[in-house]
Parts: C-alpha cells; structure tokens; sequence
C-alpha cells in the first residue's frame, strides 16, 4: 500500500532507469534504420505537413473539397469530444465535485487552444530542430499560417488551417483525459499552470517526435491516432500526477458514490461519436485508409466492451453500464494507433484484449491503493500501450502500407515497442518535472475543508444541481450585493 | 391526540395509503428517508471495486390523528406495510412509532385542536 | 382488455392469415413484373454493391471524396443516434430503469456490431441467393471486404468499408428502438440472445430483401432509409414482443412517472441531428438526392410535432414536450422511405398525418391496454408503414427517378403496399418464433422482486443518479472487497 | 430602477431617435457608394444565390461532392444547437420551468420550420424588391425550389436544397435565442405567435438585407454568419421583449436558482460544436475560407472563456463554470460576423474583448435591474454589435477580399458600424410593433399562480426530472382517464 | 419546550421565514415532503394518458422552542404561511403541530436545556 | 422510550454512525434537510450576481431508543458530531432533541414496546 502522500523521489528514480533502457534500445534501432527522413509514406505523409509544403512552391496544388469538408467535419467531433469527456468525468465524480470536473475538461479546451496559438503549434509542427522539435519563429501566434495555404496530408490538399485546428484539438483532449487521475482534489489555479507547462514541455515535444517529422517519426515508428502522443501520455502523466498528489480523503475506506452514471455512459456516447474524428480524421482525408480506420474503430469499441462486461461478469456476477462504457473506451483507446494500419479482422480482437486487460489494470490499482481517481492509466496508458504493440503485431501492408510483426516485419514491432516505451519514460519524466516544480510554488491540492465541501462550491460557488428542498426561494441577494 | 411516525418501504406506500383511506385517515405527510436496521444493504459496482452501501431507501408517513384513530391506523399500516411472499412480512419492513401530540392548528382558518386534523 | 400475459398462439394464427393475403398479392405482382434485378436505376444502385462490383472490374474507379466525406459523417452521425435513443427512452422510463433501459440501446450497439463483423453483413449484403437472403463465405469476419475496394453507391465510388459500416449502424439502431417495447421487464441475458437471434433471422434478410436485391428490390419496391427494414421492423417486432413478456406490474392503474423529460426531449434532440445521416446519407453520396432526403427530413420531423401537440391540445388542452419529441419522432420515421423519393412539399403533409396518425395509435393502445412501454409499434411500426403507403403515393419521378399514386403510376404504389405488408408480416412472425425460442429456453422476464427493485440495481447493482440524502458518505467496502 | 412593466412607449420613442440617426448616416454612404449592387465578390457571392442562378442558365455546372458534404454536416449542425440552446437555457432557469424552457427551442425550430416552408424562404431569399424584401410567388411552399436545382455558393455549385435548409436552420435560431430574454414568464400561445409574427417582419427582411441581396449587402455590409441578421437581432429584440414583460415575480430580490449548471455547460459545449456549421459552415463550401472560419471560431470561443472568467475573478475571485460557458457564447457570438474575414491573430483578440465587454454588460443590467432574464442582450446583443464593429476593423483583403479599417478601408469600417446600428433600430423597432400586438390581443405574460407554479406544470402538465419522494407508486389513472 | 412541526405551501417558505425573524425565531429546520390532504393533487400527461398525481409538494419546518415563544411561532406561521387573493388562505395551506420536547443539546459545547435552543 | 433528533453536519454521518454502534445503537433512519441556524450561509454566483444561500445542507438523524440508552446516544452522537481542528466543535455543528415516545411498533411481526426498538 502506498502512503496517502507519494514521494516523487523514489519514482523519479525508476523512471531513469527505465529511460536508460529505452536510450540503448533506441541507439541500437537509429544506428539500423535506413535513411527515411522526409520520405513520405503513402498515407503516412500528412503527419508532417513541412515536407508537403516543400511540393507547393513546385506546382499549384488544388483543393480537395472532399477531403476538406472531412477533416473540417474531423475537427469539430474531436472538440465534441471534450464536452463529451466532462459528462464521462463528471458523472464519475461525486455530486459535490460535477462542476469542478466538467471545468477540467472545458479549461483544458480554452487554455491549451491559445498556447496552442501562441507558440504550441509551431513547438510541434514547426520546422525540426535536430528530430526534438518544431522551431519557426515565423509561425508565433500563426502568423506565418496563411489562410489561402494548401499542404499535402494523406495524399490531398487541404487548407494548413484545418490542419492546424485539428491538431489543436489533439493537444487539448490530451490533457483534459489527465484530469480523471487528478479529480476531486486539485487547485484550479494549479491546474491551468500544469496545462500550460505540460503542454509545452510534454506534449508539444512528443507530437513532434511521432507526428511533426521527429526521431521517432524518421525511426520509422507509426501512430495512426496517437496512442503514444494522446493515449500514454495522458495515462502516464495521469498515474505521475495521482501520485504526486496523493489519494483523495477518505479513499480507499469510503467509496466515492457516481453522481451520475447516466451522464456518464452519455458521456462515452459522446466520447464514442468524437472519435470517429480522432480516429478516421487522422486519415487527413477521405480516403479508403480513413475508412478502414473507421471500421476498425467501430469494431475495436464493441469488442473491448463486450469484454470488459463479461470479464466483470465473471468477476462479480454484475455487467454493469460502467463497465460498458469503460470498455468502449478502452477499446477505443486500444485502436487508436492501429486503426489506420490493421485489417479489418485484427481490430475487434485488439478491442477484446483491450477490455480485459484494462479492467485487469484497474483491479491491480485498486489492490495496490493509489489512487488514479478515473483510471486514465489503467484505461489510456494500459490501452495506449497495448495498441501500440498490437500495432506493431497486426499492420498490414495492405491497409496502409506497413507490415507489423505477424506480416513478418519483427522491426517495426521493435520500433513500435520503443515509441510506446519512449512515451513512457517521456511523459513519467516530464510530468514528474512538472509536478515538482508546481508543488514547490502554487501547491496542487485544494486544502482539506475544500476538499470536504467539494470543489464546486468551494472553488466555483456553484452547484450542479439543484437538487436541493425548496429551490425556488434559498436564494436572496445580501443587501450590498 | 398522537403523531404516528411510520417507516415503510417505498413499494408499500399505495397500498398502506389505499388502507388509511378504507379505515378513514386521509391526510398524512410522506417523505424520503434512509435507514439502518436490520435489513442488510445492497452492493453496488464501480469498475470492479464493490461498494456496500447500508443505507436503505424508505418512506416516511408522519399521521396527526385524534386518539379514536390511533389503533385504527396503526392496524391499517401493519396490515398493508408487510411485504414478501403471502404478505407475510419481513425483515426491512419497518416501524411505528407513537408520540404525544398537543395542539394542532390548520393554517388556513385557525381551527385548533382535534377538529383540525 | 388484453390479460397480463398474452397468447402468442392466438396472435400468431392471425399473423399467418395476413401473411397468406401477401404472398397472394406479391404472387399477381411479381408475375406482372419486368425484368427488373439487377438493373440499376439512378439513385437506387447503391443498395445493391453487388452490382456495382461487377463494374469494377472493368474500369479503376477514383473514390469521391466529397461523397466519402458524407458517407463517414452520416455513418457517425447514426452511431449517434444510440446514445440519443438511450437517452429519449431512459428518460421515460422510471428513475429505478434509467440504466438498464440505457444498457438495451448500448447492447444493441456493441453486441450486433460484432454479428455484423461475424456473419450479418454477409447475409445482408453478400451474394443474392433465390432473392431471399446474402451467402458469400468469403465476407464471413469481413475477410473478403478488401480495405481498399470502391463500390458504386449513388452514382460515385466510396470505399466498402464505408458501406459496411454504415450499414452497421442500421443493423444496430433497429432492435435497440425494438428495446422501447419491452422496457422495464425483460431479463438482459435474454435481450442479448434476442439481439442475435432477431438480427440474424428477420433484420438481414429483411435488409436483403429491400436493399441487398432481394426479392422486394427485384420487384421494385423502393424504401429509401428504412420504412420497411428498421421502422416497420422493430415497431412490429416491439408489439410481439410486448406481448410475449406481458404488462409491468402495476400496469395500467399505476402510472410510471418518467425520470426525466428533461433528458427525453435532449434524446428527441440527438435522434434528430442523427437521422440526418440516417435519411440523407441513405442517398450513399452527397448529391442532390441527398439534399432533398435532407429538406425533406426536417420538414417532416417539424410538421408532425406540430401536428401531435395540436392533437394533444384538442384531445387534453396540454401541449407537452414529451408530444413534441413524441412527434419529432414519427415524422421522422414516417419520412424515413419517402425522403429521398418525394417532392419537396410532400413531406410536410407526410409529417402532419404522421403526427395525427401515430398519437391516435398511442391512444388505441392505452384503451385495448397492452403495455408497449415505449410505443415502438405505435410511432415507429405504424409511423414506418404511412411511410411506405405515402411513399407510394408521393414519389416523384423528377426527384429520383420514381413515380407515385399522384403521378399515375398505381403499380409502384401497390409495390410499396406489399412490402409495407410484407415487412409486418415477416418481422411479426420471426420475432414470434424468436419470442418462443427464448420463452422456453432462457426465459423473458426478470423476477417481481427485481422489476420491483428496478433493472438499475437488481441487474447492474449501479444507481443512475445520486439524488439520495447524504450521499458523501454512505458507501464503504465491505472487509472483503 | 425600472418599474416591474416597462413603457414601451418610452422605449419607442428612443428608437425613433436612432433610427433617423442611421438613415442619415445610411443617406452618407449610399450617396457614395459605387454602383455594387450585383457584384459578386469572391467569397461573399454565395450570399444571393438569385446572381448565382442567372449563370445557370449559360453552362450546366457540376455538382461539388465535397462542399455538398460539408454544406450537409453544417446544417445538420447548426439544427443540433437548438437542442444544445435547449440545455444551456434549461439548465440556467429554475427547475419547475426547465421544460418550458427547453420547449421554446424546440418550438422555434418547429415552427419557424414550417414558416420558412411557406414563405421564409421566399421572403429572404426570393427576388429582391428595392433591396427591402425578396418575393417571388414560384417558391411559395418552396414550389419553385426544384431538386435537382444547383447554386454557385462560396465557388463551387450545390444543391438549392441544402442552401435553403441551412438558411432554414438559421431562422429557427435566432428566435430561439430570443426566448433567453423572455423565460419563465411567457404564455406558450402567445410565444408561437411571436415566432411567427418575428420572424417574418424582422428576421426575413433582415437578412434580405445583408445576405439575399438587399440594401445592406448593396451598400457593402458584410457579416459572416450573422453578426447582424442573427445576433443583433436576437439580442436586441430580446431586450425589448423583455422590457414588455416585465420583471419575473421576485426578481431581483429573490434570484434564481439554476436548476442544472452541469447541463447548462454540456448544452455550451453543444453550441460550440455546432457553431462550427453555423461560421465554416457559412462560407458556403469547404475551401480555404472554411478553413480560416473554423480556426477563428475556435480562438476567438477559448479566448472569450478565459476573459470572461479572468474579468469575474477580479470581480469577485470566484471563476466559474457558467462563466466560462457564458464566456465561450459571447467569443462565438462576436466572431460570427467576423471569422470568415479577419487574420487568424485577430480571433483571440476579438475574443478577449468579447469576453470582458459581455461580463460587463450583464453587470450593467444587473445595476439597472431590468429582467433579461438568460442575457440574450447582454451576450448576443453586445457581442454582436462588438463583432460587426471589429469586422470593419480587422478585416483582412488577404483572407476573403474585404480590407478593414487596419488595413486602410475606413469605409468598411462605418459600413460596417452603420448595418450594425440598422440592425439594431430594425430589430427593435420591429420587436416593438411584434409585442404590442401580442400585448393587445393574446397577452404576453402568465398569471402569477402560474408563474409560481412554473411553466412545467402549469403549461405543460409535465415534471422535467422525477425528483420526488418515493416516485414509483405516485401516480394512479383517474377512474375517467 | 416544545417541537412545533409546519407544514406549509413551498412558495411561502420565504415570507414565513422573515415573519419568524420578526418574532425573533432564527433557528430551524426545513424539510421537503409530499402531503396528502384536503387539497386536489393535480394531473400529469404521458403521451395523451392522464395520470393523476395526489401527492402535493411541501415543505416542512421544525422548529423547537421556549415555551414563552410557542405563541408567537404559531402566529407568525399562521400570518405569513396564508396564500391566495388578500391573504386569506385557502385550501393546502398546510397545519402547524405542536409537540411536547424534553431536552435540547448543543452539539458544539454541549449546552443543555432552553438555553440551547 | 425516547425519540431523539439530531441535526449534524453531513459529512460527519459516518463517524456518528460508527460512534453509535460503539454504544450498541445499531438503528436509525436518515434524511436530507436544510437548516437556518447561527451558522452563516454560502455565497453563489450567477454570472456575477451574488446570492446569499442561507439554508445549509445537514443532515436529520432519527433514532427511538429505550430509557437507558438515551444518555449514551446523545453522549455517542456529541463526541462524533463535532467538526473542526481537534474535534472541538464549531458553530454549525448541529443539536440534538429529545422528545418523548409513547410505543413503537414493529410492522413485520407486530411485536410493541421497548422490545421492538
Ligand atoms: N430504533 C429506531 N429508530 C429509528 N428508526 C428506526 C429504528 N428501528 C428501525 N428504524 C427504521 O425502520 C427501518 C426498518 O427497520 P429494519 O430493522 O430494517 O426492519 P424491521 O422492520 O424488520 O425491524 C430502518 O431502515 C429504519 O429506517
Ligand atoms: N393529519 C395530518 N397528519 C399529517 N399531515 C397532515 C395532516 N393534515 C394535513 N397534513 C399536511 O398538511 C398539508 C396541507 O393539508 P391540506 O388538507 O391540503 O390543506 P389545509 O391546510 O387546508 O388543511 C397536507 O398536504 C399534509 O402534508
Ligand atoms: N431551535 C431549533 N429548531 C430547529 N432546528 C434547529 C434549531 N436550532 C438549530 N437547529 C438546526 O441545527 C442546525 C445547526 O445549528 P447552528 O445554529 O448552525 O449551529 P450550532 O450547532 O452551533 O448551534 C441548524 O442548521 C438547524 O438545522
């Protein structure tokens, strides 16, 4: 059992070790891989728009409504998502706290855009710096994003601003799936902080590596949606977080009672629907790849829930609505970074190992004692990395290009297994920096009275419901109101 | 005049209302409450973690009633309250209780006293 | 007044005298009919991919991504449609349900997604046999639908992989709306076996028969969204199976105070938004057709909420906003085959009557008393067949190709006759036989004690909301747990 | 302090005032406006589509899949926020109105559905007379809107059809926002009535004016996607609405309760995401200027949430969750005139100020102490005049050809300022004429037994939630239902 | 001492309250409930079906007492709880009930007795 | 037979709840209330207007007992009620209210009386 309070130390620790490890393996892959910077993979090239906007100074590339109006249509259901994910986060948490975690997600959404405009955009898709990260002054406040520019992603021409945003909602969900591990128990004043900071020193940098033409991007290693980028550094930073600020009062002895568990399952719907987006949007156009990412997402989110449910079923006799919607999620999560590579028939089988082991994973939480309130780790780190391996085990060159490990190719299992623990060690360790410094300055949890009466009322000054005997008079203004 | 308090369980209260009625008892106050007795809790799930939650749902009736109705209505609760198979009653269906009542006044006209039960 | 438990004998003796009357008619039509399989009419082709196959073989078709883009979004948009469903009928349904009425929705969505993956599209879609159901080994997991294969549907290519997942979603919303007939009942294992065993045995080949050039596309018949397949379907298939299982206890004389409106009417809300993809991208491309479909669609939704609550305000005086959703509702299913077939002022007066004609229908149930919780046969098998009988009547040639009653061809309106009839007779009598199966097998109805309890508890052992008193701390983990 | 019920006497009085101080100024410009009437400027031509028909008769153009797509999902979108308006003004009223509440969108969208159908349709966008109004009898009940019909919008050709729902869909809106002004206190009948009346008197002008060719787009004007026509109009008609009806009981002595601040956030979030149809949506295709739509709705919403929630922490130190939501509708609603025309380093900007202008705004009638009851004026009236204004300030040539005052053009600029002051005298003096024929024949208000028990109840018949004490068995049929 | 229990409409909740601060009554303790009484409940509507609804929404006070204040608690209550067209009262305007109370305890110091309250 | 009423802080149910079994009181019944007390209210806001909510959730413990358990009820209840640094009570901690009872019936088997508490 971990003490109520963690000692970052002691983790810091075995987070470097784990580093060295993947530092040696990943020498070892760099030193074999062929010369595949700046090649552009069919399917694979939107990922680095500075390559295609090398073509436009060539010819007069010409818009590809279609694919446009898709990834227009992609962007708007990744955003849905975040409304989506304060129903799943909200309905999870206690009553006394349903507006202080919505606020999550929705601050996560404000803040990150504008960093995003200010300068993450140009940290992540900018142009490389030594394979670590984006650096092109000129794109400061998207200044140096013209609205009328084209750039080549997944074989069209679409608008960069569309790209633009689309990433954008990326680096806001991201942050905002942390929140489940730090909920019910951190300052909202923190918590701004810790986006701004994460975003830029975690986030901004792994995107780059994977997505903006860095080393793991010119290793070779493949992320169709972002189970390195969204999925383990969320759930990584998620975990690192939870331990930093320890368990909630109460938890484990005293259970924490859902609010709503039919707004979370709407919620999942929701989260479900956006997905669509994030998965087959990260196709970059309304290609055949775009839709066997659908297809694989569709079947990978039953699968994975159908599992979960009979995996508690039998656990404890009980298929519960949670447990659907946790294994849609983790389905979901699973297939993110496979869903543009494997076949049809791999993804409802990705999506059966998802919802075991993430329900597994949240049992062995729940034996050790920490506590990752809504279980980002266990569903968005465990899923994230099994994805990533079930990537590298199941792609086919037939969807897209790359042969995983059952197609005979055991090096791109290799590189996928070291994005994945790249990732990892990445996110534990930036996320640990963060943590520290935030806990030497502002502090991260609300104070105990705080936390006793619920953020809601203590941070906002709001309920989020009015639930309360005879409603219609409480309420009057104080005389110098 | 007695204030009967009776805690049933919330699927009783159409019936045991229907028999209030049959022996003349028309008005009462119902509320929502929470016991602990004997009745064990139930258990709830959330993502595999169980949850014994003891509190159990039931229904409060709080009765004004002048001293002639007091046998009638609890006979009536008694009757109409139990619960499981043949109505014979069982663990969880609750209780009566019995306290003085002083003075009763209807607001609406000042009536005092038993007339204005 | 009906008994408590039906008879499903008597029923089904009546079920085979109308079925007799249509195999006499479809016996005089087909004789009279032209060669018609096959041919692929504008507008129409898409239904049957089969035929469009053949074609590729001769030229390399280019995908549009224009109609890609629609056909991925309208897919998504009737995913959503579940969670919308799940909200429209877990808000009627009472406080202690809420869940498990929201679980039958979910269950339809992740349990026939895989029957689909498994065999469903297959029967469906797969190689016409005798016109009665699909058979082709090959698409047995998907196997055969190759991720980069383009089918003509609507007159542009899109990928299969679109076509099989949009019409996935078809295959999944059908019995979750046949979920409103038996809410508050019927025991969840029984509901999954029920999921399968009515997917399999009426909803594909019903889907065959009308879309995958079955034996009703042979002759002609048009439906342009699911009059038939999923209206017709699963409101008729609600009426048997309500009356297998019997009323609720305490029905009708104890009233069932719905949970929240509040959220029904948000539900009304989604399924509208969500039908846009169901009727509009029925047209398979983003054409004209497709934008009359959605013209159409909009304005049969608004006029027969219009027409309910004037109806409701006649009848009661009380305009609700359960009768707005409620004929939000029917329009929608009434427009459902005719949208993409009929003018453009056709489909206001196909909402009116829709609206009229389904509140009546509501009002013949709560006097002959059985208990269709929901009212699936009254909106959606009553609503679905007007459908088909005013998409007979209506259709005009200048929209999509096919002449109605009002434009002098009576055989087409004869044609959607029979198969309005036929789709009642076939879902009435599989669902009986499915009914039977699982009544002498797993049983239908959970215990009085559990529907007493409600489904929320009794089955998932989870509370839809916390409205209790003191919630904070009330639950603690048992010594064992 | 202004009396429980208002003088619109008064308050006409002072319109009239303002109204001859625009014509004066309308005088100035159009006396030196070159002759534009006609001309189709790119990226503003989609707005008369009438212009657009004449080129049809010359070539056959080609229906564009992907802008037709796109032109789909918006519209669909843009409908999905009235169930989002639903929530957002149900959550903020009191619990015994959040149905009454939410039946006001809904009406609007029914209703005004229908309306469009009659003559909407034709009255904005029909053939314009003098610049004041479109008439056109062919395309009474839409007759004359054939289906197969192509229009040149925003570049590329889609069906009639999809432009005449997507307008449809932004009919339906602005009332709806109206009814933010008048909740809790309006009967039913009479608020049809008003959809009605509104609609055709001032929102059909309107944006005849602006966008079906009539004399503001002649003189110039631009407004994206409804600075004006939507949101000026919404807001100030609000306003006077308001005024009408007087203060609600208790107000501001007794405040009002919100009955769900979660749903209220959740139906933000649902605006939101559907504005994205309403702004890209309103570039008519899915081309760059789509793009640069989205990206700056995005900013501008993150921006005016962090605003409005920095402004209220230094107002009283509590950030809160309405804040933030009521932030993110004034940055949407400020940048709706102006996304498809200012750089992308405009957007935030416009958003900050938006968020601190509309706080003010609401502290404003908070002091003067007139019940607007949800702040239509306050959000949309305000952040509509602000975004109209910053429209002729910002505008950029490089992103959609109009150049703003930074940019030299001081005559967009007063154009824009003068449609933006039209725009206010139109709507309120039109809203005036509105209530004061409601206000002498049907009545405006409820009576006060029920505006104490609430809209639910006491119009409806209906509870929005099951909240009671012991719901199961509450509720029995009278021996005559 | 005594335990004066009133039930009373919900929307006179307020002005009950200022009427009991009049007296100098600031304690108490307020409860939702449902009521059964002389009052006709009302009728719901589901899709067209007419459900009659009895239980009535109230609310209820308790408040304990000195006895000197019984009095002056019972008129305030009677005053301000009245609704309707001048205030004369009608129907549903609920019952105020007076009980016998032996002890009060203060929580927070243990304070006993009158003094407590 | 007493009735006893306790009005606590809601967050302190568990506790209570835990100190009362120590005493061997194993059966209650809880509910939701809101109370006017010295303990001052919340202020919310609504987009920058502040309201002044005075009633403050508790929560109402009712629990019948014989003679001879009332004192270590009360005793049970004061020492888990108490909130704040060291447990040494603070304003809004609650009070508790002992009235008389006269008989208590169980419904499942009718037994009466003490026995049946
Ligand atoms: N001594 C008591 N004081 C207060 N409430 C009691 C007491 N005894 C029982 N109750 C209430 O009655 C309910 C039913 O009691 P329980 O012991 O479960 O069943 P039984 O009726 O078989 O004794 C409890 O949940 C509780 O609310
Ligand atoms: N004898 C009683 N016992 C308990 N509660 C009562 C009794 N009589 C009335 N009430 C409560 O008072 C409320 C108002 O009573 P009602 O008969 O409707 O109006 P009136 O005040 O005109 O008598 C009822 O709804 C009920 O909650
Ligand atoms: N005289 C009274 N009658 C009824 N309820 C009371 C009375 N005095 C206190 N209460 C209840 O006890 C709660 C706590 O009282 P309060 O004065 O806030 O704290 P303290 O315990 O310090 O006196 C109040 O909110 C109210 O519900």
């Amino acid at each position: 059992m971990l003490p109520g309070r963690s000692k970052p130390i002691v983790f810091a620790d075995r987070v470097f070790c784990l580093l060295a490890a993947i530092l040696l393996l990943g020498a070892l892959l760099v030193s074999s891989a062929p010369c595949s910077a700046g090649v552009v993979k069919p399917g694979g090239a939107w990922r680095s728009p500075s390559s295609a906007t090398v073509g436009d100074a060539v010819v007069h590339p010409t818009i590809d409504t279609g694919s446009t109006a898709w990834m227009l249509v992609s962007t708007a259901l990744v955003m849905f998502m975040i409304p989506g994910l304060a129903l799943f986060y909200g309905g999870m948490v206690r009553k006394k706290n349903f507006l202080g975690t919505m606020m999550h997600s929705y601050t996560a959404l404000v803040v990150i855009c504008l960093q995003w405009f200010l300068f993450g955009y140009m940290l992540a898709f900018g142009k490389d710096q030594y394979g670590l990260i984006g650096w092109q002054p000129g794109k400061i406040l998207l200044l140096g994003v013209s609205p009328g520019h084209l750039i080549n992603v997944g074989g069209s021409y679409i608008p960069e601003t569309v790209f633009c945003v689309f990433q954008a909602m990326f680096a806001m969900i991201t942050p905002a799936v942390i929140a489940g591990s730090i909920a019910e128990r951190m300052k909202l004043r923190s918590f701004v902080l810790f986006l701004l900071l994460w975003s830029t020193l975690v986030y901004d940098p792994l995107a780059h590596f994977v997505w903006g033409g860095g080393w793991l991007h010119q290793l070779g290693a493949v992320d169709f949606a972002g189970g390195t980028v969204v999925e383990i550094a969320s759930g990584v930073s998620g975990l690192v977080m939870a331990l930093f600020l320890g368990r909630r009062l109460g938890y484990p002895n005293q259970v924490i009672q859902p609010s709503s568990l039919a707004l979370a399952l709407s919620g999942a719907g929701i989260l479900w629907f956006g997905w669509y987006g994030f998965n087959a949007g990260s196709a970059g156009a309304a290609t055949v790849v775009a839709g066997a990412a659908f297809l694989n997402t569709t079947m990978a989110a039953a699968a994975a829930a159908i599992a979960w449910n009979l995996t508690e079923w039998l656990h404890h006799r009980r298929p519960t609505t949670l447990g659907l919607a946790s294994g849609v999620v983790a389905g979901l999560v699973a297939i993110t970074p496979a869903c543009g590579y494997v076949a049809l028939w791999a993804s409802p089988l990705i999506g059966l190992l998802a919802g075991v082991i993430c329900y597994m994973a949240v049992q062995v939480k729940i034996k050790i004692g920490y506590d990752d309130s809504l279980d980002a780790f266990a569903v968005h780190g465990v899923g994230g990395f099994l994805g990533m391996l079930l990537t590298g085990l199941f792609a086919s060159a037939a969807v897209n290009g790359i042969a995983g490990l059952i197609e005979g190719d055991g090096r791109q299992f290799l590189i996928e297994s070291l994005a994945a623990l790249s990732a990892v060690a990445y996110a534990a360790i930036g996320t640990a920096l963060v943590g520290v410094i935030l806990q030497k300055t502002v502090g991260l949890r609300v104070s105990e009275v705080l936390e006793t009466e619920g953020l809601d009322m203590g941070i906002h000054g709001e309920n989020a419901w009015d639930t309360g005997a005879v409603p219609e008079l409480a309420a009057t203004i104080p005389a110098g109101g | 005049m007695k204030w009967i308090t009776a805690i049933i369980q919330p699927f009783r209260l159409e019936a045991v209302k229907q028999a209030l009625s049959d022996v003349e008892v028309f008005r009462l106050t119902v509320s929502d409450v929470q016991g602990y007795g004997r009745q064990k809790g139930h258990t709830e799930y959330f993502r595999g973690q169980a949850m014994q939650v003891n509190l159990i749902r039931k229904v409060r009736l709080d009765i004004a009633v002048n001293d002639n109705f007091v046998q009638p209505t609890i006979d009536a609760i008694m009757k109409a309250a139990r619960s499981g198979p043949g109505g014979k009653g069982q663990i969880g269906d609750g209780k009566i209780f019995v306290l003085p009542l002083e003075n009763v006044i209807r607001v609406s006209d000042g009536t005092q006293g038993g007339e204005a039960i």
